[in-house]
């Protein structure tokens, strides 16, 4: 079956919906060449893209920091907002709100996050907000020039010398035990498994982590530091291969392969395919997946890969009650009660 | 010793209750307010309460006045004191011949002898049969409604009708309640002596009006403004304000099946509420939050970014007396120029300070439009005072203007602009007016989209350091700034149009104004008074100023931040003319201070 | 054509180097202007530098002055094109006849004909032998300090004394760097033109001068002030004064045993490193953080917790331009009103503008005193243009008050004031300058604990809702801070005592100021010149406007911050005679500008 | 040996320095009379008052909020500090900084603490700053009258019959995950347990975070409440029965029965003494620790005791390497370098 043939004239590749990649990508990247983060656009661009959807249907935020300067850089075509420091995750809910009907992710950074953010990550955790949330993380502040952030690991060393004396603050770990229900690790550099977290984590109905180590070139890849491109191609631990089979036709029956493969199907039909590395991890099991962060902590394991999925929670738009249309454009007389209304109101009151 | 002497007051006196709060008082003094209302005549109920929950002294206040005089007075005729824990200092303070109702065991009478005392033994009085302990402690204060039922003359009619209002659909409770008004009443009448100097009588002035805290009218006017979100965190005095929303939302704000046209979230603090706001609102939803002093502080960053990225937003500040938790439960107007300009960078924000309960519910309506057509957090000001206690009004009117959503383009306007060969770019002044378009998130059409951000950016919306954008964006903000002076609430003015003195208030201090006119016009000194509504001010308050020799500026805080407003936005050959009228102990303020006051500056 | 004409100017040009940031030229740029600064030739320096971190374009301008000018000049006389995205547009904005220096392959000899070009083939030139890819493109930037050195016959003894110190402790990097010296001197004596208009001649201005940040002055002062207690969050452009602190006490700042007498803190957000500061204000330590203007929004709420509950605290806000995120590597004086009233509520705060960076070292200092002595949050506010950029000054003086910590009683004197029968009052005005006494939690003395809270509260630090404790705390407040008045830094005058016109400004805007009054008095423009250094305002600020006919106030930006300070606090009756010069496009403001401007007004 | 005395007219009890109880008691309380919280003030006076602690050593902080108020309640003799909402952590880190000999506590509530505190909370555990920390537990904001708190349960129902969709935020599960190095639960009623946890928080060298529930009788504690008297009293699983034995004087030997007991030393030679009682729980345990936190989520136990205690790391304090004496009284030459100092940064500027 290996025929090599020599492609035709081509018209522009498209997608499902009959999009090229264009409206999936952005402006020019003003961050350090190399840089992780980089990565991490080319893989969302992907991920919408071989999923079709369409980009106005999506809306990208951030925080501030190099890493919220991203959603700048990929999906030209859907609404941006950049944010202030650490409290995307309000802005986030308050769109959310708005129109349900949004594909929303956010991008922050480690210190978006775990510093300044910490409080907003955690409620968004707690409401389940339906929204893919990226954490860029590269244990430093690159944009303010490399201080230690929340999650540099205890004894990693700073470009200029110091020594990290602090704890890491683990956004996974802390995302399960909130109750996150979609929670997962990667690395910029680890495409394939990337891609593959992007695209279930945007099918995915609740609040979606994805703590995505992503070196800083400029101020953490240095010898010493455990968020250096060596040190987590030397330590990373994948805990499956993992791939995502969307579910778009309603007949198309999911095919999967028997033996070490474990699936999950999502509320949509699709189905995510793990196929068994060092043992066989079921990341629909709470306690073991706390139990298993809770070793790789202890043994500095570098663990990849989808650490956790509830496919029960009701996402935050849903305890709402909301009606079905997106409430930012009802008529004036679905959201102004009439006369009868307001008179009912005045005679309670005389 | 002078009590019970003088000539008889009738409909113009104030009675004080004193309690401990946590006991159950709120009905009863409810009660006994509406009783009064319902005899046609003027009433206003003010709560002064501590800043816990249960246990601590509170005061309620009554105003009776024929006039339709609202504001507190500082004087108080009739005092029921309840408290043993202050009851002494608070009979202390009452003026010679004044009216004391007390409960028995607290021997009043002994503090001092010049006033008209009335012992009540309220426990044995609240003896009612098959009730509880608890519960007969809380009839004791319904006792005491009957006691000055019957001292006043209230009509029985009316307080049973305020009972059966006020525990509506609740029998059993209607009915002990109206055993214990009824044993007041009874003991009053049989052993105490006659009330002579004050009494009710029926009038017209209340006919068809209603009673409203000035929060919920603001939550009315939120309701009927189709506001779609709602995020919150809970703060007093601005909790009731969402709450009063929630509850008027989930009866009137649902479809046929069950299904919301908003949605509530209760954030995890301010910062979370304004970020929810501005979120909400750059996705298209009417927007809403409310807080107070130590909110607005937490709101600061966000606000900017509203600012300057132009995010529609209301914000009500419902302002109680700080700095820092100050005293939460005390009013004060000391927001205002921390609201005007909040956030650090030049910014200005539109401002508007509801004075009646009628104006917070049709200005948060309004606050929503102004919110949409100029595409910026708007401040709706309110005060403890006017947010939280009792104001009487005419019914509010059904909106005559539609829902204005203002400059947005959706995708068939887009469509349009395109066959037209046009572009949209986010921050262009099309119009001239300052004010640019804006479209939603969500818009399937190819020209919609664009990039919001708090960071420098040029007319296409894009990241830009130039220092000619920057001034470029920066002066059209002031520009659209200066559009809105002409489309806020315009001043309201009264009063003599020949006066050499001008007055000017704003927010809940035109509660004493009319009756400080009354009194200055009394005494021989003549004012034209003018109410400001909004900042940006209109054109009216400066000619206003232009017009008067002298203007006194009465606001409750300390460094005269209303004054400071219109010293940086008048001609500077006027500000001569500006003195200031404070005041800021945490009482609503009273018109004989203000008089008072402004006589003495008058010399 | 007119380039290489006309006059030769000595020791008075300006020099642009064009590069993307994160390509290195920091350290040529460096040597460049220190070489000609051990000239001793007066220079400063200015880095243009975009809000990212590697690959955009980034000016660095040196400015040769033999007058000591030291503000930005709009004009560059000498442009180093190294940027071939910018290197167009930055030729066209060169005035005719000025110099270009540039890269080869950008071939900017074909952009324009009225300049003089010198092109020079960088690449090959840095290509020493023995040093990889890396180093050479680093080595470019020195060579164009070699060429330049060599066009303006910059002495090459100071230039590798320069190198010398740049490198220092770096042997193989002196080295290799005075090779590239080397080989763009020797190019440009070779292949390259005289350069006739413009050259450097030694001077004796310099001698004993430092060169240094005005954010590492602060450090320095906050140092030397015996700071105790650091809690920061990084943010552009205050991050390297605590980075400096940081750097400067662990060098000075440890002990014989190596411990430390200071404590750091990166706190998790600006509302932390608030809280950290007053809490350690409160239990007794120097306490200081450092700030832009997001933090400043976010620190609102506990500043006012600061003022009400009086905690001193040193609050740096080098300002950046906003509102917003707005441009965080541009200057602005944008937080100048917000500094001085923030939080809600009626609230004052004591500010200091630093206007040189030897200010900078003194009021750091200062400002630790007197937020001891007044019991209170201070601002110091600085700029980016004063904070990030290199300012030549004197070396500063060993500070010759001792530490002033302020009315604190230790056991010893509480156990004095009990021997005396007296007692200790948290909130009273013992002295009668509304300044209190405080203790220190862990005085080991029964009468030395008292309870702080935001809240209202009596002078015995007792929580208290009374209205007339809450006026009377709120009062003194006042009172100390117009005691401030006259312990602030006092404003500086120059020029001409009699002229009409006065010129006010404050901070950074120092820097063009004498420039502007040397220009305005060319122009036949007699002015006095009074820059305001701190808030609230001293008496010879009053006396000052009281003494002129109009008073100029000049600053960076856009809603006349300071003016609407000084509306506020001077009589009346002079408001009238304050116009407004403003810049806010966040360059650093250049004399000419003002000039012009001042001009303009003056008609 | 069971012989009744008649008491001689006693002198005042006092404690190991000589002080009555008096100076460890505070204000009268200003709250709901039933209040938890105001059992926890009397425990509090309680532990230090026996474990003989100077009053004047003692830094109480506080947040805002019913729970908030209570420090003004204990130890008169003693500075304390009622600072802004949420906030209170930083100002207890900056206090200790100034004067790392002061024994700090903090109170605060669980809408103090676990909404609008989140991101001070999460961060004082992770520098595990030497204080103790309560949260006085209620799960309703009691001061503005009774909304959900972060803590409620899902399908808790409110007074006004309102049932809380949110799921609960789990101080101690969060403060575990973070690294706390001391983490115990209780209830405001079981007094004995709260007095022993108590003194080991107060003896306990890093962040020592104890979540007590503790009933608003005005707002929560009514059928349908999982924070009531009635519901807490029924649901109480204590996971042993602790007893503290101060290590005095350095000499003497702490007595520990052996058998169904586990004791565990400190770092100044106190001893807590464990009975066992369901199982035999190791607190020293995290892995455990977490699962066990984790079933009883899952089961829907109130588990109190002392969840999780670290010896090892390093209070905040120590990692900055501080002089000895207090820094708020260092004497000027301390703090300021001398001329030569100066000279030489001038010199460098040169
Ligand atoms: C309120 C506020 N404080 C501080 C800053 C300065 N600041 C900008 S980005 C940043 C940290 C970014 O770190 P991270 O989120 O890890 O992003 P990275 O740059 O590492 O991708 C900081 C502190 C700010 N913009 N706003
Ligand atoms: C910044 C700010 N926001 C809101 C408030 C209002 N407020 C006071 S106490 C409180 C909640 C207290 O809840 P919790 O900490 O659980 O204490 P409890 O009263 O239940 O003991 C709130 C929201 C405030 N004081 N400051
Ligand atoms: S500084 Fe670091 S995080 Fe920022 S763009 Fe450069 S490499 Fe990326
Ligand atoms: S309201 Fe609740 S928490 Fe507050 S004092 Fe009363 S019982 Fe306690
Ligand atoms: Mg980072
Ligand atoms: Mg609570």
């Amino acid at each position: 079956m290996a025929e090599v043939l020599t492609a035709p004239a081509a018209a522009p590749k498209t997608n499902r919906i009959g999009l090229t990649i264009e409206p999936y990508k952005g402006a020019e990247s003003t961050l350090c060449s190399g840089c992780g983060h980089d990565s991490i656009t080319a893989q969302i661009v992907k991920a919408y893209y071989e999923l079709g959807v369409p980009p106005h249907t999506v809306a990208k935020l951030s925080g501030i920091g190099c890493s919220s300067k991203t959603p700048a850089y990929f999906l030209n075509k859907a609404h941006g907002f950049n944010a202030v420091h650490g409290r995307m995750p309000s802005v986030a809910t308050g769109a959310k709100l708005a129109n349900k009907h949004l594909n929303v992710i956010g991008i922050s950074g480690d210190g978006d996050t775990a510093s300044i953010g910490m409080g907003q990550y955690v409620h968004l955790v707690r409401r389940n907000l339906g929204m893919v949330y990226i954490i860029e993380n590269n244990g430093v502040y690159g944009l303010t020039k490399g201080q230690f952030s929340a999650t540099a690991d205890t004894g990693s060393g700073s470009k200029k010398g110091d020594v990290n004396e602090m704890i890491p603050i683990d956004c996974c770990g802390l995302a399960i035990e909130l109750g996150c229900t979609f929670v997962a690790r990667s690395f910029s550099a680890d495409l394939k498994q990337l891609l593959a977290l992007l695209k279930i984590a945007i099918h995915h109905p609740g609040t979606a982590v994805l703590d995505i180590v992503s070196p800083c070139v400029t101020f953490n890849n240095h010898e010493g530091s455990t968020k250096s491109y060596k040190y987590a191609k030397d330590h990373e631990m994948a805990l499956h291969d993992i791939d995502f089979i969307e579910h778009v036709e309603p007949t198309t029956p999911v095919d999967v392969a028997p033996g070490e493969t474990r699936t999950i199907e999502l509320h949509d039909g699709s189905v995510i395919r793990l196929k068994k590395l060092a043992e066989d991890y079921d990341p629909t099991d709470r306690a073991h997946a706390m139990a298993t962060i809770e070793r790789a902590r202890h043994e500095q394991l570098f663990l990849t890969g989808l650490l956790y999925l509830d496919r029960s929670r009701r996402a935050f738009a849903d305890t709402c009650n909301l009606v079905d249309e997106p409430l930012n454009t009802l008529a004036q007389d679905r959201v102004r009660p009439n006369k009868a209304a307001l008179d009912e109101i005045m005679n309670s009151l005389k | 010793m002078n009590s019970g002497l003088g000539q008889r007051i009738v409909n113009d006196f104030s009675i004080q209750v004193a309690t401990a709060n946590g006991s159950g008082s709120q009905s009863s003094n409810n009660v006994l307010m509406r009783s009064i209302f319902q005899m046609g005549i003027p009433v206003s109920g003010k709560n002064l309460f501590p800043s816990n929950i249960q246990g601590l002294p509170t005061w309620f206040t009554i105003r009776v006045n024929k006039d339709g005089y609202v504001a507190r007075r500082k004087d108080i005729d009739i005092l029921i004191c309840m408290n043993p824990e202050t009851a002494v200092e608070d009979v202390k303070g009452l003026a010679p011949g004044s009216i004391c109702v007390y409960d028995a065991p607290l021997r009043l009478n002994k503090v001092r002898e010049d006033l008209q005392f009335f012992e009540c033994p309220f426990a044995k009085l609240a003896n009612i049969p098959d009730t509880e302990a608890r519960i007969r402690k809380l009839l004791a204060n319904m006792c005491y409604v009957g006691v000055v039922a019957e001292l006043l003359q209230i009509e029985t009619a009316e307080v049973e009708s305020a009972i059966a209002k006020q525990f509506k659909g609740k029998a059993k409770a209607v009915n002990v309640n109206l055993l214990a008004i009824k044993a007041g009443a009874d003991y009053a009448k049989n052993n105490l002596p006659k009330l002579t100097r004050y009494t009710v009588e029926r009038m017209d002035k209340t006919q068809g009006k209603i009673i409203i805290e000035g929060n919920a009218a603001a939550a009315i006017g939120a309701v009927m403004a189709g506001c779609t979100v709602c995020a919150w965190y809970p703060i007093t005095p601005s909790s009731s304000l969402c709450e009063y929303f929630i509850a008027y939302a989930r009866k009137y704000r649902h479809e046929a099946d069950g299904k919301a046209t908003y949605g509530v979230v209760q954030a995890e603090d301010e910062l979370a509420s304004a970020g929810m706001v501005l979120g909400a609102g750059w996705a298209g939803a009417r927007a809403m939050t409310s807080t107070s002093g130590p909110g607005m502080s937490l709101m600061a960053e966000f606000v900017g970014l509203g600012y300057y990225a132009e995010i529609p937003g209301v914000f009500f500040d419902v302002q109680r007396a700080g700095p820092s938790t100050g005293l939460p439960t005390r009013t004060m107007q000391g927001d205002v120029s921390f609201a005007a300009t909040l956030s650090h960078g030049d910014t200005k924000h539109i401002c508007l300070y509801p004075g009646t309960v009628q104006e917070c519910y049709e200005f948060a309506i309004e606050s929503f439009n102004l919110a949409e057509q100029f595409q910026t957090p708007i401040f709706c000001l309110l005060d403890l005072d006017l947010g939280m206690n009792n104001w009487m009004a005419d019914p509010f009117p059904y909106p005559d203007k539609p829902i204005a959503r203002g400059k947005v383009l959706d995708a068939a306007k887009l469509e349009e602009l395109r066959a037209a060969g046009k572009t949209f770019e986010r921050y262009r002044d099309v119009d001239g007016d300052g004010i640019p378009y804006r479209t939603l998130p969500g818009t399937d059409h190819p020209m919609a989209s664009y990039f919001t951000r708090g960071t420098g950016h040029n007319e296409k919306a894009l990241y830009s350091e130039k220092p000619d954008d920057w001034v470029h964006g920066l002066d059209r903000l002031v520009k659209k700034f200066d559009t809105a002076r002409a489309h806020v609430p315009a001043p309201i003015l009264s009063g003599d149009k020949s006066a050499e003195i001008g007055l000017i208030a704003y927010g809940s201090t035109e509660s004493p104004m009319k009756e400080t006119t009354d009194i200055l016009t009394a005494k021989g000194i003549k004012t034209e008074y003018l109410r400001i509504r909004a900042f940006p001010f209109a054109k009216q308050v400066h000619e206003f100023i232009a017009r008067k020799k002298r203007v006194y500026i009465i606001e409750q805080n300390r460094d005269a931040q209303m004054l400071q407003l219109l010293k940086l936005d008048i001609n500077p050959a006027e500000v001569v003319k500006l003195r200031s009228v404070l005041h800021y102990n945490g009482l609503p303020v009273d018109a004989r201070s203000l008089s008072d006051e402004i006589m003495r500056q008058e010399g």
